[in-house]
């Protein structure tokens, strides 16, 4: 998801270029013109880097776990083409000692690196908006916001896609309700920083007094884009509240309409941040409305659509859950497992512990 | 003291360059001479001369024409006057004293011309403020002398018409006069493209362009002009005077002609040059010859003037509630260019509206009678009223102008050119149509009716009505965008208006250390009192720089390209604001926050301390404009001059669909038009201001030539060359002795938003204001007002 | 592995990693060689029962990560100051806190792939490798002991298959690889 | 042996005698050390400071309890009581800062001397009119009341409530997580909103949106330094001997995880603001890069609080080992009360009153004056006249310029110029300090010795004492 992702944001600058056929200035490489290279301060060109390290560091993550179930899949596939192919695909897996301790050793730096990698990313999206002077836009707490927001907004995601995919491939046994109410129990945590950093802007733009930053969130909330705000406070702040109570956070339908809900919030919190910012900023002269044209639209819709189309033809060729994890898991975290293992051990507490207490509390 | 009646001398009437010239040099004001004229300006419609008055009194059309009696009752001391803040200014004038006062009137008939000689003559301006040795030779037309030819034809007394420089099939309102043209026996037109007129004529004989021929001029007595070609035929035209010569059967050329009547006629009227050679070489290489004034002395015969005020008072009679005012906007004026598409890019200055005509109203009037229907301005798009005037009717979109008084209709003439050859030129409705005849004379005041229509229209508006107060978060804030005071504090306190700058200044603290400027550090000071938002700078910037124009729906969009536009802001009352106009350009932020963001160096600053823009390293990220603070970059989303390498090999359809629809500059001889020293913009490209870097350019290489520094006034730009009233000024900060560097450091001089630290490199000057009251900040917010 | 590979193999299977750990412990406590040994995924402990090294992937990511810190902060200095000064809003000519974020992302940058492909060479993984399958459970539900054959004995390699069978062994085979059969 | 408890021994209550002594010898040392004109501000920053800090510390401790309970950590639980006990000083702790701003407000010292101001002559300034309004005495304190408050009882709540036996029950163990949702979400409240109160309000112009977390991530990593060597110290005691070096490990691995973090929010804040360069911002920075000395504080604690963890704390071996762990904790502790104290707002503050008062007296006066004077581009020009070259290399500024400008204008008018402008950390900071983690110690330990160090029927007992962190 996060690679279709990518590949769709990345497009973005590209598309909202004028020159697109001049896409490659962007990068530091010397040219005709004598030594002109980039602007390093810019917080665009810290995106080009951001997000093709991102893509490129999680093409890596995600080929390198990949590798072992293509060995896995190749095994048990039968016709040469489609063993020949999942053989490539695999790069000769063999599943040795050596090379699991180094896939191990692999997986653990790339997750480790890819963590902070995130972060950066999300960091970097916001200082595109928060190293400017633009009031709305020019706010310290945006760096983490995003960060908690992106973090919402990507498990509403997974959500989505997962029910759909949990569904469809019959993978209730291997996807339970306990690993859709943690998700849940997440999203109604950083739905609920993320609220609180809307509140703190609101606060701070109140408090500082600034003539321009105040106006701004004043016409944020009480402007023409009323509509807009109140939509992404409905939606990402008021609406993840539900999971409060056990029996939503438990339900299926529940779960899956409230992460669309998400989607649409966070989509609108970019729309207030980007839009009410840029309508009204700092001369009275220049405000106006956005409207969306045809074009705009388009780009949307279809970005939308690429994003399907690549997700879903992963589903259908590459196995959707990490086999090589989930066997290790299973040996140890498994239903079966642990009650093999409380049997053998003879633990003191009881059922409490047994039945594991993220499955049933 | 000037009082003017309904006459926008600063835009439109008589001479408007001439006299924004000559009204600012009174209007400057500095600590060492800390007073100015004082302006009233009594109208219906506002104008920009209204709107630069230190006072102006909105009344009704019909009041326009009361009010000179009123004004001539008080002066005179005939009577009383029925409105009072008219008395007041008639007081002042009075007051004003002998020589000191000057009163005009814009309004086209005779009685109200007698009652403004009557008041003058009282007020005892003839010889001080008026005189009389050089009369205007401009603007001689006749009202009865085309009534009289629309008559001649249809009865066929009058058998042949010649058309020259005139349109009268569009711009006469004398009925039935296209019909008539059609049956004169010989009907020519030299007008070099098919006008109106044109098209119904017989014979169409195409003078030459101005630019490719012979002529003089006498525009004012004793002022004499010679005109010399410089560039040759571009089509196979004649001038017309060779016509007239050939069809007269005279030989030899127009040149010779000219040569020969100014060796008998004007040679000898001046004694600078002795010998005919070098007085005509002289006149041809300086283009004016200015001979001694000749003009007789005139006295003022006062027996008509009580005929007059029965008449005019009987006029006003007749006007009733709903008037309709129609006047000349400053783009387009009496619609003889309105082919230009240069102008018709120009927003009006006082309603901002471009491309068409529209029904100026009280926006009150215009919230009340259901004309609101966005009032958060999301789309342009406004009601459609029908207006009818005797029986002729338009019907066009119904925009609210502040200043304009209820019952009220100001409509723009000159739109609704049916000729030009491109359907986006033939905007706005014909107003012509609607002058209404009295007396000999057809008049822009005439009673109307008004009536809401379903339609709706889109209007290329560039700028609507906010509220900058916020009243609401504990007391008022306003922007501090503009600054204004009066002339009395000014004199109290130089930075009056501008007190806010000191404690701005103070907290003015950066995390950078400087980048040097060592030498030149070009700064624009732009003083808002001159400024009288006419918008000759932003024709001159266009044209200098190559901008394109975009087309009406490009403007709806808010996708102009202008480098300098005019920003109009009102304060003050509700319903009769004061405005200050603020052209507003690039500042050239010596922190510029469009600089930093650019990702591919395109954009950065120049140790002149000038933004400036590498076109062709723009990939059209436009992630700097969302960063200005100002506003003020344009990006090309079409490539509408054909500099594009992508639209010539993959885009051919594109092509054509960009010079039919956005009237790009692609065909050969509108690309005649290109400055050769600007390169042509790409799309996909931001562009913006560059301070003329091309002028700066050439007169550092002039300098150079010479083997001389750059003196100031060598270098200048185009917005300031093209500024009558001297609002603009240009220089080098780093030269301590120049005009800019003394502006830069007045007390008067702000930047907009500085405080955000951009240390923009143009800056403004408080405007200062002539009266007494100080008007209290008013949230003018009709559209939200229940 | 040696430079020359053997083909003639004993394989050994299991079904269950406890047992299958344990075996490994005691063959290699017997002094049995073990030429390698396959598991459907990674199993905690087989390093340790199998004797052997820690791998040193993460110190040359390290070294990875910090050639890109180096490189990165290098050459942005070089080029604003140096090759190609240019005031940009007047922010200074060095401005390190503008620098940070791509340094970070090169640095994570050049250590993904500088271990990734270290990983790939060290395990002799790419596009096109034909594996020696010893056999196909491997990757799915089997955990593998192969053992050397072709310089033992038959006594010897009946010994292994003994000590695999006694071991919890589900199967033990026999595997014979052609000359041109994979790696 | 887990039903052990910990015996606070004479001797060790003699200790943290001697270190409370301590502390009110340092706060007299700064009392005296104080010069005249600054309304003893230098005790009272040092009383804010030290308030601030610990209570944060203990604010967070029931924070770690609260966050573990709720996502069903089992690793902490031997440790649990640890961090309930660290709570004890949000008792007292949200009262300390209530007496400060009492007093600030009562005008005994002049911390929040700009905000009275403001209060008493800010009408006219548009800026300041929503201050007018969250500045209301009663307003404040009551709003800093209400913290108090809250801290204190849940405090005591947490207690009691983990306190108690049978931990084990199903009913007890949902209403933990109903106590624990609570408390996170008033500390998510509070601890922003006490920020903005105690510590953002000191710089009435200044702001930033981050600050609430900033401060959060600074105490955090003070409280987990804080467990790590709370533990070490009972384990040479004796105590807590299931307590091993794996829970250490992953104490560690929260205290580098929060250096990264704080260093995050640091370089958030401070790169934005340096970024856009809007003076509301930067006047907070350029204060501080003008004094020589915090601009070494400054850039010390970041190189103490982030690249210290950074290449130390990352190994594995460093978070296993007590002595280099123990080391590094208390380095963060140090660096982070540092950072509080000199760069986080307190001590530049605590006279900038009197250079407010220039500040007015020079607009007022000379006005013309002040405006050739203090035109940043103008003056920095002059500057860049003269001396190119030395503003290449430096920092030098406009700024620099306008402050100049403003002593010269200060001194004329006669206000008794401060001989400097901010304390340094000096013996009197130290001994404070050591004196409020006296007290700090003495709660805790009080509270700890009422019970079992270890919940011994916790469910989650077992995953703790067998926790193993096999990487990182």
């Amino acid at each position: 998801m996060t690679i279709f992702a990518v590949i769709c944001a990345g497009m973005f600058p590209i598309f909202h270029m004028g020159r697109v056929w001049d896409a490659p200035f962007i990068f530091p490489i010397p040219n005709t013109r004598g030594p002109l290279w980039v602007n390093f301060n810019s917080p665009l060109l810290w995106d080009v880097f951001a997000i093709s390290t991102y893509f490129s560091v999680s093409l890596l993550f995600w080929y390198s776990g990949l590798m072992p179930d293509f060995g896995t899949i190749r095994d048990r596939s039968k016709g040469k083409i489609r063993k020949y192919l999942y053989n490539l695909a695999s790069f000769g897996w063999q599943g040795s000692a050596k090379q699991w301790q180094r896939f191990e050793a692999l997986s653990l730096v790339l997750a480790g690196l890819s963590t902070p990698l995130v972060l950066s990313v999300h960091t970097i999206v916001s200082f595109d908006f928060a190293t400017s002077v633009i009031p709305g836009w020019h706010t310290t707490i945006f760096p983490p916001y995003f960060v908690a927001g992106a973090i919402f907004s990507g498990f509403a995601m997974v959500e989505t896609l997962m029910i759909i995919t949990r569904k469809l491939f019959k993978l209730e046994d291997y996807i339970t309700i306990n690993h859709i109410e943690s998700m849940n129990k997440i999203i109604v945590l950083t739905g609920s920083i993320v609220g609180i950093a809307y509140l703190t802007e609101l606060f701070i733009a109140w408090y500082s007094g600034a003539l321009y930053e105040q106006f701004a969130f004043y016409n944020r909330i009480l402007g023409k884009y009323l509509w807009a705000y109140a939509l992404m406070m409905s939606c990402n702040v008021l609406s993840p509240q539900l999971y409060w109570f056990k029996r939503f956070r438990r339900s299926i339908p529940v779960t899956f309409v409230l992460s669309i809900f998400v989607n649409i919030g966070m989509w609108f919190e970019r729309f207030v941040i980007i839009v009410t910012s840029l309508a009204d900023d700092y001369l009275v002269s220049s405000w106006a409305y956005f409207s969306p044209t045809w074009v705009d639209w388009g780009i949307y819709l279809g970005s939308i659509s690429v994003f399907l189309f690549l997700f879903l033809l992963f589903a259908r060729f590459f196995p959707t859950i990490a086999i090589a994890e989930v066997k290790a898991i299973f040996r140890t975290s498994s239903e079966v497992a642990k009650a093999e293992r409380a049997k053998a051990e003879g633990a003191t507490h009881g059922g409490f512990v047994l039945k594991g207490a993220l499955d049933k509390e | 003291m000037i009082l003017s009646v309904g006459a926008d001398f600063l835009g439109t009437w008589v001479s408007p360059v001439e006299f924004s010239a000559d009204y600012s040099t009174n209007r400057k004001v500095s600590k060492d001479k800390a007073e100015m004229s004082r302006h009233i300006q009594i109208e219906s419609m506002p104008s920009i001369t209204g709107y630069k008055a230190d006072t102006r009194i909105s009344v009704k059309p019909s009041e326009e024409l009361s009010s000179l009696v009123d004004i001539l009752n008080v002066v005179t001391g005939a009577g009383a006057a029925k409105n009072a803040k008219v008395a007041k200014a008639a007081e002042e004038l009075k007051s004003a004293g002998a020589g000191n006062a000057l009163v005009v009137c814009g309004v086209n008939s005779a009685d109200a011309q007698v009652i403004v000689n009557a008041i003058n003559n009282a007020l005892g301006s003839y010889g001080s403020t008026i005189t009389w040795d050089r009369p205007y030779n401009t603007k001689q037309g006749s009202d009865k002398a085309i009534v009289q030819l629309a008559e001649g034809l249809n009865n066929g007394s009058v058998k042949a018409v010649l058309f020259l420089d005139s349109n009268p099939a569009y711009s006469s309102p004398v009925k039935g006069l296209a019909e008539a043209i059609k049956k004169a026996e010989l009907s020519v037109s030299f007008a070099n493209r098919a006008d109106e007129t044109a098209q119904l004529c017989k014979y169409v004989c195409p003078d030459n362009h101005w630019l490719e021929s012979w002529n003089d001029l006498e525009p004012k007595a004793g002022v004499y002009n010679t005109v010399q070609p410089t560039i040759s035929k571009l089509f196979d035209t004649r001038p017309i005077q060779e016509t007239l010569l050939k069809w007269s059967g005279k030989s030899g050329s127009y040149y010779d002609f000219i040569q020969k009547y100014w060796e008998n006629n004007i040679y000898g009227k001046q004694t600078k040059y002795s010998g005919f050679w070098a007085f005509w070489d002289n006149a041809v290489h300086d283009g004016e010859i200015v001979v001694d004034a000749s003009g007789s002395a005139a006295s003022f015969d006062g027996a008509s003037v009580s005929a007059s005020v029965s008449n005019l008072s009987a006029y006003v009679a007749t006007l009733g509630d709903a008037q309709v005012r129609l006047y000349e906007s400053v783009a387009i004026g009496d619609g003889s260019w309105g082919d230009n598409p240069f102008l018709q890019e120009l927003p009006d200055s006082v309603s901002k509206v471009a491309w068409g005509n529209f029904i100026a109203v009280n926006p009150r009037w215009y919230v009340k009678n259901g004309y609101n229907i966005d009032p958060d301005f999301k789309e342009k798009r406004y009601a459609v009223a029908k207006l009818t005037v005797g029986g002729e009717s338009i019907e066009l979109p119904v925009v609210g102008v502040p200043g304009t008084p209820e019952g009220t209709f100001g409509v723009a003439l000159g739109y609704g050119r049916t000729s030009p050859n491109h359907s986006d030129l033939q905007v706005g409705a014909n107003a012509f149509k609607l002058l209404a005849k009295s007396g000999d004379s057809f008049n822009t005041i005439s009673k109307a009716s008004i009536a809401k229509t379903e339609a709706t229209d889109l209007v290329a508006i560039t700028q609507t009505h906010f509220n900058i107060t916020l009243q609401d978060l504990g007391g008022v804030k306003t922007r501090k965008t503009v600054k204004e005071t009066t002339l009395k504090e000014y004199a109290k306190n130089p930075a009056a208006g501008n007190e806010d700058r000191a404690h701005i200044m103070e907290e003015m603290v950066t995390l950078y250390y400087e980048h040097t400027k060592p030498g030149h550090h070009w700064t624009m000071v732009i003083d808002l009192n001159s400024c009288d938002g006419c918008g000759a700078c932003v024709v001159a910037c266009n044209v200098e720089n190559n901008v394109p124009v975009v087309g009406k729906d490009q403007v709806i969009r808010a996708r102009e390209m202008h480098w300098l536009r005019i920003d109009r802001y009102y304060t003050g009352e509700a319903d009769n604001p004061d405005v200050v106009f603020q052209p507003m350009l690039c500042q050239h932020c010596d922190n510029a926050p469009c600089e930093n963001v650019c990702p591919v160096a395109a954009t950065n600053h120049s140790s002149e301390g000038m933004n400036q823009m590498a076109y062709n390293r723009c990939i059209g990220t436009r992630y700097c404009a969302n960063n200005c603070p100002y506003k003020v970059r344009r990006f090309n989303w079409y490539d509408y001059q054909q500099a594009d390498a992508f639209d010539k090999r993959y885009g051919t359809s594109n092509d054509q669909n960009v010079a039919s629809e956005y009237l790009g500059l692609h065909e050969p001889l509108t690309r005649m038009v290109l400055n050769p020293d600007v390169t042509v913009r790409s799309r996909g490209v931001m562009e913006k201001c560059s301070f003329c870097a091309q002028r700066l350019q050439a007169a550092k290489l002039e300098a150079k030539k010479d083997g001389r520094l750059l003196a100031d006034g060598d270098a200048t730009v185009a917005c300031q060359t093209a500024c009558a009233s001297g609002a603009i000024v240009f220089g080098d900060r780093n030269d301590k002795t120049s005009a800019v560097a003394k502006l830069f450091s007045d007390e008067r001089t702000f930047g907009v938003i500085e405080e955000i630290h951009t240390m923009p490199n143009v800056l403004y000057q408080t405007q200062v204001r002539n009266r007494d009251e100080v008007k209290k900040y008013d949230i003018i917010d009709y559209y939200h007002e229940s | 592995m040696d430079s020359v590979a053997p083909n003639k193999f004993v394989v050994g299977l299991w079904d269950h990693e406890e047992v299958y750990l344990h075996a490994i412990e005691h063959l290699r406590h017997k002094g049995v060689k073990i030429y390698d040994s396959l598991t459907p995924f990674p199993v905690h402990g087989l390093d340790e029962a199998l004797g052997m090294k820690e791998t040193r992937l993460h110190t040359a990511g390290f070294f990875f990560g910090a050639t890109g810190t180096t490189l990165a902060l290098s050459f942005m200095t070089w080029v604003m100051t140096t090759n190609y000064p240019i005031d940009f809003g007047g922010k200074p000519n060095w401005p390190v806190p503008s620098f940070i974020p791509i340094t970070f992302e090169l640095t994570v940058l050049f250590a993904a792939w500088g271990m990734t492909l270290t990983y790939l060479v060290r395990n002799k993984l790419w596009p096109g490798r034909v594996p020696r399958i010893y056999d196909k459970r491997t990757t799915d539900d089997r955990f593998a002991l192969v053992f050397d054959a072709e310089s033992l004995t038959d006594a010897e390699i009946n010994s292994i298959k003994d000590a695999c069978k006694k071991e919890g062994a589900v199967d033990v085979k026999d595997k014979v690889f052609t000359e041109a059969e994979g790696l | 042996m887990t039903n052990e408890k910990f015996e606070f021994t004479d001797s060790l209550k003699k200790n943290l005698y001697i270190m409370m002594g301590l502390g009110l010898l340092g706060l007299v040392w700064v009392f005296l050390g104080d010069h005249e004109s600054n309304h003893h501000g230098r005790l009272w920053s040092n009383l804010l400071a030290n308030s601030y800090y610990f209570t944060g510390i203990a604010l967070f401790g029931m924070f770690v309890v609260s966050a573990t309970q709720l996502a069903y950590g089992g690793w902490q639980t031997l440790m649990k009581r640890i961090f309930i006990s660290m709570s004890a000083f949000a008792r007292i702790g949200g009262f300390l800062l209530l007496l400060i701003l009492a007093a600030g407000i009562a005008d005994v010292h002049k911390l929040y001397e700009h905000v009275s101001h403001i209060m008493h002559t800010g009408h006219g300034d548009p800026k300041y009119s929503t201050k007018l309004v969250y500045f209301a005495s009663w307003f404040w304190i009551g709003r800093v009341f209400v913290y108090a408050l809250l801290w204190a009882t849940f405090s005591i709540v947490f207690d009691r409530f983990f306190g108690e036996a049978d931990q084990s029950s199903q009913a007890k163990y949902k209403k933990s997580k109903l106590l624990a949702a609570a408390f996170i979400v008033v500390f998510a409240v509070s601890e922003s909103a006490v920020s903005w109160d105690m510590i953002m309000s000191l710089d009435p112009h200044w702001f930033s949106t981050l600050f609430g977390w900033y401060n959060f991530a600074s105490y955090g990593c003070a409280a987990w330094a804080t467990s790590i060597l709370i533990i070490i110290y009972l384990k040479s005691k004796g105590y807590l001997n299931q307590v091993n070096e794996n829970h250490v490990h992953d104490l560690g691995k929260m205290l580098f995880g929060f250096s990264i973090f704080w260093t995050y929010l640091w370089f958030s804040q401070f790169m934005l603001q340096w970024y856009a360069n809007i003076p509301e911002d930067t006047n907070f920075w350029v204060k501080r890069f003008d004094e020589p000395y915090f601009k070494v504080t400054i850039f010390g604690a970041l190189i103490v609080n982030f690249l210290f963890p950074l290449f130390f704390l990352i190994k594995r071996s460093a978070k296993r080992n007590f002595k280099m762990i123990g080391f590094g904790a208390a380095l963060l502790i140090f660096g982070h009360y540092v950072d509080f104290f000199n760069y986080t707002f307190v001590e530049p503050n605590w006279n900038h009153e009197a250079m407010e008062h220039g500040h007015g007296a020079a607009v007022k006066s000379e006005n013309v004056v002040m405006l050739a004077e203090a035109h940043a581009t103008e003056a920095a020009h002059g500057a860049a006249a003269t001396d190119a070259v030395k503003h290449e290399g430096h920092e030098a500024s406009a700024a620099v310029e306008v402050k100049h400008g403003e002593h010269g204008v200060e001194s004329k008018h006669g206000h008794e110029a401060p001989v400097k402008n901010f304390a340094s950390i000096g013996i009197g900071e130290i001994l404070v300090f050591i004196g409020f983690a006296g007290l700090f110690l003495f709660m805790f330990f009080s509270n700890l010795s009422k019970r079992n160090i270890v919940p011994e029927d916790d469910p989650y007992l077992k995953e703790s004492e067998k926790l193993n962190v096999t990487w990182a």
